[in-house]
């Protein structure tokens, strides 16, 4: 109908697994259907939203399984074992984060992973057995060491230093575009970029201030503490817009990609073309159906639960 | 204010629809001004001298691609216009097949041939880990391909690569998220002396601008960066990707309508609120 | 001793973990060899991965059990649970038996039966629901967002230039300044604020995660 | 407004105008930088690398990861000062802290929960447990679940993460155990939803709209879903406190919550609700850790902004070096 990436299909086969075909008739036919039961939440809970959404949270949830089961329990344990022992019928050097390791402790080591696994499954039988707080326990141990150690580093540490920088620099200019006005410029002093790192710096400084919370709310600190939450608010806004125009992003495409379907290949009239051909394309069809049952329903009275 | 609370949102709701979808039937959208750091992206590639390799890091998956996708593929288009050569990896499970399928159609383009002028390495568990094993040993990170198994040595562009990082001119990462430009910034930019580039979702470039210019040389920002670049990239290709760039560019148009509706309903919403206020 | 050995578990596990972060890997030039504590450290990390992933049959075995008794129940969601355990070992049907080749949909060439579901049924379903923050967005400005003081105000101004500069209509209507107004912000002030922030967050998530490696915070136990 | 419009319009003029300003004299030189040389030398030998930062294998560097020296500092500094002001917490020295509004407001919620006889609904985020958020959100749900059980008020909490479901439900066990009324925790309050963003995020909203919590509890670890979730409270008019270190979500939460705990805030949650000493201390050393902070900030500019324009090491890359850069 309008500017789409999607390529024009003169036919499509009615199911394909095969990549290189642009697409099937039932895919398009379910594509639109979940997304507009989807879009038709935001009228009311009602059973097309319902049946869409537990049938995500079906597939999520297979999903989900399928990969931990994939990359959590068949390779660490599974394939891990079978590797080490043919590194130690073949003799060779088995290696551990780089550490070179006798395989009889490597797999002894995963055998142990694997049990206290049992542990935690032993909840099912006896939810308030001692057993699952072990693996716990070296869960909670493992991840909080981690992140303390790399968010340190790369947030604390890596951070502050990078905030490190002249306020006066002949090379830099400010603002980009900003700057080309020369009545900023002195010699090879460029005064927008002073007053830039100066509000950047204040504004730093201030905004850590507002998260002290012990020290003594003296007239000084607070009145510091209130410049930080300005510049807090405007980092807030900033980062508000930003969200909208990805957010709104989106839902362009959504409609691009319901559009892509109101190609002749898919519709149910056929590519006689004229009107038919784009009243029984997916979107329209299903569209209308969907809007025709809500209304009905609304009308009667007895519709889903209110939104 | 019980007037507001008790207001149908849902008419909110229909307007915007009418906007977007009214907005995409009318299509039109102009030229946008390129950004500094949009300009900055598009240089350092230009500054490439022929036959350096980039490598390109797909860190996205199907629910960011609305946004990233249109800056992968003039990238693409982009690196292979200078000769330039790419060594494809990812970070999340998802991205590979975009990977195959954009290079599959653009790399014939421009007779790129795989193994020579760009190889594809696949996915690589591990987020920030993986990021780090990528930097210190590409080797050991990735012993075979992702296209055919061949092992890693086989091939001739990764024999040119050598190991590690020094190999590499550049690094491009398509960022959606956590793992994305940070962690490369930390676990690669910090460590190595190799410059970065990124595209990023919205909702990530405010992030960004904490590490501009000193640890990211250039990115481009949303779906406004993609666009911008692929004003610039559809010049000095002479009209490869003319087709995303109208796209990109209606939708612009598209988002002006809705930025534009949701500050007049800021501003609409806060009139009646304070009106409401003075009346009480 | 119920209460003695987790907490010693942390706190060993968590040393190690610490310990492995500073040591040095590999360095041929320099002859130095990789610290044993990185091997401890990958070691530690997959057992955390493996529990994860049990443990995620835990979280499916409370799903269904919730859903089987509510279909038991009858009831207008019984049709809808049903549905949801159909989709739910369905896909895992197809996923696991595709994984294990005990069998298989696809011809040469062609993608496995589950990428296609994936991609006919999730991703659609997905985007929308991520699409749909648009609309809500939309109406969270006109009901919720509320000039009530300096600080809320600031927020919208910033929020309304960056909407602008961001998209063509705003320099057209500025004479070409919204743009540069958020390059200003962006740079300088959204830079400070961000790095605030995130240190801020930082030292907490440092406070909260030394006391529990080195076994002062007990309270995520139970005793 | 009218004062924003005026801001506006000032910047406007400024941008658009230019101005004549005085002339300054350029930034002057660093001088004498040979000082900086040999402590730059010095570092190469205690750091164990030589001239063109490779790897001698002797002094730290021998199993070491020298970049890493800072940050193993900065944890073991945090440390002793944690250590120290525990010691004074527990010798009885008080330490105070600073109003937060939005946890004031959130025994009035339990309590407005109790009054209309409607539950309390507390969100623990969507991350897993390795996000210390979700590990902080398990123990400030144990002081809400005390306070529910206190007051006879159904609290539900809804996860989306097996794992954070069995902690949550030791969390809200404990914490009826604390108000001794170990017969208040009802085991289908705690409720799995689905591992999925939108379909945990679509099951809370359907929580909301069907059982009417009064009060709305959002602590945690957010993404995309703190818009809908926050939006979808507001349409039952429940009071929300919500509270985040992600920053990306919190001007959502700005935006329709009637309270917002920001960013390091949320990391002072617990000291705050309990005023243990032990806990006080711990934020206390954040405090102080945060002036360290900004004084190393302060002089690393001021070392940088002298070293423009000089040639070779100034005292500027030493610092840096030491700062981990």
């Amino acid at each position: 109908m309008f500017l789409a990436l999607q390529e024009a299909v003169t036919e499509a086969p009615f199911f394909t697994l095969d990549t290189s075909q642009p697409g099937d008739v039932l895919g398009a036919w379910l594509v639109c259907f979940l997304t507009l039961a989807v879009f038709s939440f935001l009228y009311k809970d009602n059973p097309f939203y319902k049946f869409a959404e537990h049938l995500f949270v079906g597939l999520g949830t297979a999903w989900f399984t399928m990969k931990y089961y994939e990359e959590g329990i068949v390779q660490p344990i599974h394939e891990y074992i079978t590797s080490a022992r043919a590194a130690g019928a073949a003799g060779e050097v088995f290696e551990l984060g780089g550490y070179p390791l006798d395989t009889a402790w490597a797999i002894g080591f995963r055998v142990v992973a694997g049990i206290f696994a049992l542990f935690l499954l032993s909840r099912l039988i006896a939810p308030n057995g001692w057993a699952p707080r072990w693996p716990l326990a070296i869960m909670v141990g493992v991840y909080a060491a981690l992140k303390m150690t790399g968010e340190t580093q790369s947030k604390l540490v890596l951070l502050l230093a990078n905030a490190v920088a002249p306020v006066t620099d002949p090379n830099k200019l400010a603002w980009g575009e900003l700057t080309q006005n020369p009545g900023w410029r002195i010699e090879n002093w460029d005064m927008f970029f002073s007053f830039s790192m100066g509000i950047f710096f204040v504004g730093l400084i201030c905004a850590l201030l507002h998260f002290v919370f012990t020290f003594k709310r003296t007239r000084v600190l607070a009145g510091v503490s209130k410049v930080g939450v300005v510049t807090l608010m405007i980092t807030f806004g900033s980062m508000f817009g930003f969200t909208v125009l990805g957010r709104i992003a989106l839902l362009i495409e959504r409609i691009d990609s319901l559009d892509g379907y109101t190609d002749p290949a898919y519709s149910l009239a056929g590519d006689s073309g004229g009107f038919l051909t784009m009243a029984f394309s997916p979107p329209i069809l299903l569209g209308a159906v969907i809007a025709l049952t809500l209304g009905v329903g609304a009308l009667r009275g007895r519709g889903g639960d209110s939104a | 204010m019980a007037s507001l609370r008790d207001f149908d949102r849902r008419w909110i709701f229909l307007i915007m629809a009418v906007i977007v979808v009214g907005l995409n039937v009318t299509g039109g959208g102009g030229r946008l001004p390129v950004s500094e750091y949009v300009h900055n992206y598009y240089d350092t590639i230009e500054a490439l001298p022929e036959g350096s390799i980039v490598m390109l890091s797909a860190d996205f998956d199907p629910a960011s691609a609305a946004e990233l996708l249109p800056a992968y593929t003039a990238t693409i288009h982009h690196l292979f216009t200078k000769k330039l050569n790419i060594v494809n990896v990812a970070t999340w499970p998802a991205a590979p097949p975009y990977t195959v399928s954009e290079f599959g159609r653009i790399a014939p383009q421009y007779g790129a041939e795989y193994g020579e002028s760009w190889v594809a390495l696949g996915f690589l568990p591990g987020d920030d880990v993986a990021m780090g094993n990528i930097g210190q040993s590409l080797a050991s990170a990735y012993p075979k391909d992702d296209v055919d198994e061949t092992p890693y040595g086989d091939l001739p562009l990764l024999e040119r690569v050598g190991d590690n990082m020094d190999g590499i001119d550049l690094l491009i990462t398509m960022s959606a998220g956590y793992p994305g430009i940070l962690e490369w910034i930390a676990q690669v930019g910090g460590r190595y002396e190799v410059p970065i580039l990124a595209a990023t979702t919205a909702v990530q470039t405010p992030d960004l601008f904490a590490f501009y210019p000193s640890q990211c040389a250039g990115f481009l920002g949303a779906a406004t960066g993609a666009t911008q670049y692929l004003q610039l990239v559809d010049e000095a290709t002479g009209g490869a990707v003319e087709k995303e760039r109208l796209v990109n560019q209606k939708r612009m148009a598209v988002q002006s309508g809705a930025h534009l509706f949701i500050i007049l309903l800021i501003i609409v919403g806060n009139l009646i609120y304070f009106i409401g206020r003075r009346g009480a | 001793m119920k209460r003695e050995i987790p907490i010693l578990l942390t706190v060993l596990s968590g040393l190690l973990v610490t310990l492995a972060f500073f040591t040095r890997g590999e360095n041929v030039a320099a002859g130095i060899e990789t610290h044993w504590s990185k091997a401890v450290n990958a070691e530690l990390l997959q057992w955390a991965l493996i529990f994860f992933s049990v443990a995620f049959i835990l979280g499916i075995a409370n799903l269904v059990r919730i859903s089987l008794k509510q279909i038991q129940g009858g009831g207008a969601d019984a049709f809808y649970k049903t549905v949801m355990l159909i989709a739910l070992f369905g896909y895992l049907g197809v996923g696991l038996g595709e994984y294990h080749g005990w069998w298989s949909f696809a011809g040469e060439g062609e993608q496995p039966m589950k990428l296609w579901i994936y991609d006919k049924l999730f991703i659609p379903l997905q985007a929308t629901m991520f699409s749909l923050l648009a609309f809500y967005i939309a109406s969270a400005a006109f009901r919720a967002f509320r000039a009530r003081s300096l600080e809320s105000t600031l927020l919208l101004v910033a929020g309304a230039i960056v909407m602008l500069g961001q998209v063509p209509v705003g320099d057209q209507i500025t004479d070409g300044y919204a743009s540069r107004w958020l390059a200003f912000l962006m740079v300088y002030v959204n830079g400070a604020g961000q790095k605030a922030i995130i240190i801020g967050a930082t030292l907490g998530v440092l406070a909260t995660g030394l006391r529990i490696v080195l076994g002062i915070e007990r309270s995520y136990l139970s005793e | 407004m009218t004062l924003c419009s005026t801001l506006a319009l000032v910047l406007h003029l400024a941008l658009a105008t230019g101005g004549v300003i005085a002339p300054k004299p350029a930034p002057q030189a660093a001088d004498d930088t040979s000082g900086a040389q040999a402590a730059w030398d010095q570092l190469d030998a205690i750091k164990g690398e030589g001239a063109d930062g490779e790897l001698t294998g002797e002094g730290l560097s021998a199993w070491v990861d020298t970049e890493k020296v800072p940050t193993l500092m900065a944890i073991v500094v945090f440390g002793l000062l944690m250590f120290v002001y525990q010691r004074k917490a527990k010798a009885g020295q008080e330490i105070s802290i600073r109003r937060i509004a939005g946890l004031d407001a959130m025994d009035e919620a339990i309590g407005r929960a109790t009054e209309m006889g409607r539950p309390v609904l507390y969100v623990p985020g969507i991350d897993e447990i390795k996000e210390i958020q979700t590990i902080y959100s398990m123990m400030i749900l144990r002081h809400v679940a005390r306070k529910t059980a206190e007051f006879g008020t159904d609290l539900i909490v809804p996860v989306k993460d097996s794992i954070v479901l069995t902690f949550a439900e030791e969390a809200v066990k404990a914490g009826c155990m604390d108000a001794g009324r170990p017969d208040a925790f009802v085991k289908d309050n705690v409720r799995y939803l689905s591992n999925e963003q939108f379909a945990y995020c679509a099951g809370v909203a359907g929580i909301m709209a069907r059982e009417k919590p009064a009060a709305n509890i959002m602590l945690g670890m957010f993404f995309a879903e703190s818009l809908i979730l926050a939006e979808s409270g507001f349409m039952t008019g429940a009071i929300q406190v919500a509270g985040t270190a992600k920053q990306h979500q919190l001007p959502f939460f700005v935006a329709a919550c009637d309270y917002t705990i920001i960013g390091e805030e949320y990391f002072a949650v617990t000291a705050y609700l309990t005023r243990e000493p032990n806990l006080l201390a711990t934020i206390r050393t954040g405090d102080f850790t945060k002036w360290i902070g900004i004084t190393l900030l302060i002089m690393g500019v001021v070392l940088a902004t002298k070293a423009v324009g000089a040639e070779g090491i100034t005292w500027a890359d030493v610092f840096l070096r030491l700062a981990g850069k």
